[in-house]
């Protein structure tokens, strides 16, 4: 498959060299200083995620799937929420989850294994990360059906509105449920934005694996409209995510999203991307990172200036501080919790499995 | 009291849980208009509306898969398989997520929802409508798993398992569904919780443990049993996870002997963990080793042969035998 | 969704009413002798599955799934078979059954439980009935990947060429098997030809549940051609699947067929369509026959007369004889064969159980 | 001999089946140039080409279910499955399909297919990669079940699976991918066959049953036990279906005492089924019950809390204290 060009089947609002594209269908309607505000949340991400690899490297973190490359794809889709949506991410969304008010240090928890997938500071209409590939989707297509039998769909006042947006990969969109879920979308015609990141490969495997032809037309063989965006592009893909989202609020049914990004850093810290991909490739990318590319025509326009990126440079020196120590400090847990977490009410006999383990847990205390 | 059988038993149940919780509804293949191909949603749509029974795509993991969706904003999805072997495309959503949710939010996300899966064999059906499928769910944590065997049980476990926090899987024995009983259904609400076992009929000399279709099976085996002077005890389990041990454990120790009864194959089925559970606790109380009468390690078979495979009064009697020999 | 008109988008060849229709991309290249030999297997088709369905109301079948409509979808795709190919049946393909040669008292068994969904004599090609909705087309699939490595594809001479064809169903395309056979199909260029026929119904569910839009639509999503035809018109579909097979064979890739056809009888004998359906329907797809069009087709061309309709009758008649007497003399199984069955070598443990089963079985025999 | 880990004799068995058996390929995620997560296809698509190392789509339903076509028509593949956690979305396939070809078509059709997984938890990652789902397939009828404890088993154990006709899920202790061993490459052909027991260590006070990574855990523990003047003998069971039941039981009317081990939770774990089987029939040998040191049927919880999780070798002899003194 050759490179997307801007266009109509490619949405594009900002160059890799900071240009503002004309765009016949979409146009970018934020001031400069919104797209300051977003600046900062690429740069936070960003730091947040080299900070977690970081920690990972230094054996804090089990694991780590950096969002590296893909800051705009999910920056830039977050800032088209509004607040009776629903977000449904899958386990790479750290700048969605930066952008709805998660604590990072909550995220860490669940890769240095001290809990499972809750945060505390995760807001209800964030759903936690999934690791089952394209499982969520599904949940998400039942999260619109509550929706829509909520009453928050296509009602006359916008604001009273929601939608459902799911995020998940390339690679994903070969998974039954995830066209299953793409079925029951059109069926009952419910409010979900599928927001795929095509990062061009699925841990080793190019996205030509997946598929032969550009992803963003699976939607039309289920009958609603897909559509491609650069998503290194945060004004591009806030812009198209918003046109998606209001479809949907009003009760149109599902739209297709495909970022086109690409996934910069290894799949995650256990993997080595020079067994499958080479420079060449990495450095086409690295020419349209899409944090320079916002910087560039922010300095250029003059909206920023050295004095902001250095604040800036503090901010995340701050935030990368706090993710330090927040991360060591992340209470321990105890397995014995755990037994009472399963079931609403727990039987007997888990809560005797649960004593026998405090029992012979307790018996190390003692002499032997 | 109102005579039902077990389908209209689960129809009554069910037509009582829509109409006392809102945010209960319906969800399947086939269950509107078609009111399901046993007929157990028979007249729910005409009656709640296409919102709150509804036909779903055919497709297993997405009509589970979405219900999850549904059940973690609020909703009280009862989901219907339309046959056991219709399950298995469905086990991920099961298995990975619809048992998970509490575990993986710390409680902060319940999953109200009922899997509703017709099962067993004995009706002359072709493959994959015949299957006995209970220890796939009982083996996975987060899952309850119960199956009634009467029609009163069948109304109230149905309410009681929509009313329930977590997400239960609700085996029907669709070779009973036509079985018909005395439903008290003026009553407010059930006389025992779903996840006690009954003891069907006491006794003395040892302990029939079964559950959904093999209960009546097990009372007729007593029955003939009891006229040749053997006094048997049987133990309706109700519901297969959790397992109400301590009725069991208790029987056992009056009587010393045990058959568990089941469909399902026998490697791994129910039965293996009930005699383990009974060695475990009756070791010293045994006369005889717990004995199983089950399907055999097969697939199931052609239905011309079903008869031989499925257990019967005469396998269930030369069960005890043994045990009362041994 | 509005009735497809013949057209590009609608392969028809002849009409209801027995006429030839002009296509500008097909054509019906074989001569009316040969469509008397198909209006022969239509009809035979027809009686094989009214007779079953009799057996099945005297008791002699647990069930039947009957054809009556879809004759010509199953007939004239099985016209398009050549030697090197591979053919996936779902469980209603009574019609393709009977073209490559299976006895139908070997049907029969099946669903009079004599047997599993084996029968001696089908053939190798022919792969047994499925009846877990949409697996079958994975199956597929991985035989076109088969004959990939096997050299049957794409050879000079197209004689020693092959493809493999799955039928299923409307419903079968919400399936995530489905939409996974259509990816992994499309990502290895497999040449498999799925034949999908649209009769209207799942069940009790109309196709509109499983699909907002016609269902060949869903190939071009997945980067293959997609083609509907009336599958009511026998040489539409002969041609239709000539075409789908020869591409498929040349090495193309796959092909997705959606034969418009109507499922005229109840889903299986268990079913009662008048809870779902009314008589409007049933009557307007009845002026759509597609034995009728054919017959008034070669009545009008003179290439069969009264004389040929009365031996072929005489032909029925013999067959749905062989029928009865074939069904009441199907062997009686044996469950203790049956535990042979389960492993190419049996393990100890489940000939012990045989043996416990012999042993109990002959209990009986002796005076307890 | 060669000093080889489980992965290396692993990736030197399946090179080694690749070039005997033409019809045989290795099809998964990631197999090909990144050599699988775990790296035991290392190197073999470079060797073998793309035809014969094919990497998949990411779906496991597709993956099985193409797989089952291929065995159908004569290949032999070798599907892995990245992660434990992610076999569910292939179970439809792998149970009403894989297990089940052969007898639907009364024995016309063979399935040579294998099914790697690596499987089991400790290795301190996030969920769905530390399951151990086995109890899942060794209730299903059709499959065979098997799992290797060391690097030699490796070696001949996946080419024996793979030379077999029938359908066999090959399990692979992930936490012992790096334990080391010495494997005799240059040997024809296996010793014994991969569906017999193992008596890792005879002994005399005590069986202690396990597979898999629990092997060596109790292996060491039954040193540490030695030490204490505790002789037991220790049973690798390499195959879970069919069970070597005539290995266990012979050793247990010889110690008198059984403590089975396994990570999988208990209920309906292979704990279950062996202490059931022992019970039958071995009831009046046994000085006590037979106890389970399992997993907790939970969830699998999270890294930080593994250890507890799991049986270790403290547990186990805490088990074998309670057996001993029981
Ligand atoms: C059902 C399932 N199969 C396999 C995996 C292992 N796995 C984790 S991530 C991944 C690749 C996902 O690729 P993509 O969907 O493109 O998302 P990305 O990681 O690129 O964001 C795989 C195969 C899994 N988590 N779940
Ligand atoms: C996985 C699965 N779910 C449900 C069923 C029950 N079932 C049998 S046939 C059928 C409808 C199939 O419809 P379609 O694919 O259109 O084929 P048709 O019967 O119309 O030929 C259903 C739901 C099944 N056999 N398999
Ligand atoms: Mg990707
Ligand atoms: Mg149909």
């Amino acid at each position: 498959m050759t490179e997307p060009q801007a266009g109509p089947d490619f949405v594009q609002l900002l160059d890799p060299q900071g240009n503002r594209v004309e765009n016949s269908d979409f146009s970018y309607s934020g001031s400069d200083s919104d797209l300051a505000d977003a600046l900062r949340d690429l740069v936070l991400t960003r730091r947040i995620d080299s900070e977690a690899t970081a920690l990972q490297r230094k054996g804090e973190l089990g694991l780590w799937p950096p969002s590296l490359g893909q800051e705009a794809a999910q920056v830039g889709s977050a800032r088209a929420f509004s607040k009776h949506d629903i977000i449904v991410p899958s386990y790479r969304e750290h700048g969605v989850a930066w952008c709805v008010g998660i604590d990072p240090v909550d995220m860490l928890s669940t890769f240095r294994g001290t809990g499972m997938t809750d945060w505390a500071s995760r807001p209800d209409n964030f759903h936690p990360y999934s690791f089952v590939i394209g499982t969520q989707t599904l949940h998400a297509v039942g999260m619109a059906m509550a929706q829509q039998r909520d009453g928050v769909v296509g009602n006359q006042n916008p604001e009273d509105s929601g939608a459902t947006i799911v995020y998940f990969g390339d690679g994903a969109t070969s998974q039954g449920d995830v066209n299953e879920a793409f079925i029951f979308a059109a069926s009952f015609a419910a409010p979900v934005v599928f927001f795929c990141q095509n990062n061009q490969y699925a841990i080793s495997e190019p996205t030509t694996v997946q598929s032969r032809i550009p992803i963003y037309r699976r939607a039309a063989g289920f009958g609603f409209p897909g559509i491609r965006v650069d998503g290194n592009d945060l004004l591009a893909v806030q812009v198209v995510t918003d046109w998606a989202m209001d479809y949907a609020r009003k009760g149109n049914g599902p739209v297709l999203i495909e970022a086109y990004t690409f996934r910069m850093g290894a799949h995650t810290t256990s993997d080595d991307p020079t067994k499958y991909r080479n420079d060449t490739e990495l450095e086409a990318w690295q020419a349209k990172d899409p944090i320079e590319r916002l910087r560039t025509y922010l300095l250029r326009v003059g909206a920023i200036d050295q004095t902001w990126l250095d604040a800036l440079a503090v901010e995340s020196d701050q935030l990368a501080e706090r993710l330090r120590t927040g991360c060591v400090n992340l209470p321990e847990p105890r397995l014995a919790d755990y037994f009472e977490q399963v079931y609403a009410e727990t039987p007997e006999a888990l809560l005797d499995q649960r004593d026998q383990h405090l029992a012979y847990e307790a018996s190390f205390l003692e002499p032997r | 009291m109102t005579t039902l059988t077990v389908a209209k038993a689960l129809n009554a149940g069910l037509r009582r849980a829509l109409a006392a919780e809102p945010k209960a509804l319906l969800y399947g293949e086939d269950i509107g208009k078609l009111g399901g191909v046993f007929r157990v949603t028979e007249g729910l749509q005409a009656e709640f509306g296409p919102d709150r029974v509804v036909d779903s795509p055919l497709a297993e993991s997405g009509l589970l898969g979405t219900a999850v969706g549904l059940a973690a904003r609020g909703y009280r999805p009862v989901v219907e398989i339309q046959f056991d072997g219709f399950v298995y495309p469905a086990f991920d959503q099961l298995v990975s997520q619809v048992s998970r949710l509490r575990f993986r939010t710390a409680g902060r996300i319940s999953l109200p929802l009922v899997l509703r899966i017709p099962y067993g064999g004995g009706i002359g059906a072709i493959e994959h409508h015949s299957e006995s499928p209970e220890a796939y769910f009982a083996h996975t944590p987060g899952l309850k798993v119960v199956t009634c065997a009467t029609p009163e049980d069948a109304y109230w476990m149905i309410q009681q398992a929509i009313a329930d926090d977590d997400p239960v899987v609700f085996l029907e024995p669709k070779r009973r569904y036509h079985d018909k009983g005395e439903v008290d259904i003026e009553q407010q609400s059930a006389s025992t919780s779903l996840y006690s076992a009954r003891i069907v009929k006491p006794g003395s000399h040892a302990t029939l443990i079964a559950y959904g279709p093999m209960v009546r099976t097990c009372v007729e085996a007593a029955l003939v049993a009891a006229d040749e002077g053997i006094d048997l005890e049987v133990i309706d389990l109700r519901s297969l996870s959790p397992l109400d041990e301590a009725t069991i454990i208790a029987s056992v120790k009056r009587t010393g002997r045990a058959v568990v009864v089941h469909e399902a194959v026998r490697t791994l089925g129910m039965g293996a963990e009930i005699a383990a559970r009974i060695q475990e606790h009756c070791l010293y109380d045994l006369e005889a080793p717990v004995l199983r009468v089950t399907g055999y390690d097969l697939p199931y078979p052609p239905s011309r042969v079903e008869e031989g495979y499925l257990p019967d009064l005469d396998r269930i009697l030369d069960a005890v035998d043994r045990s009362l020999n041994g």
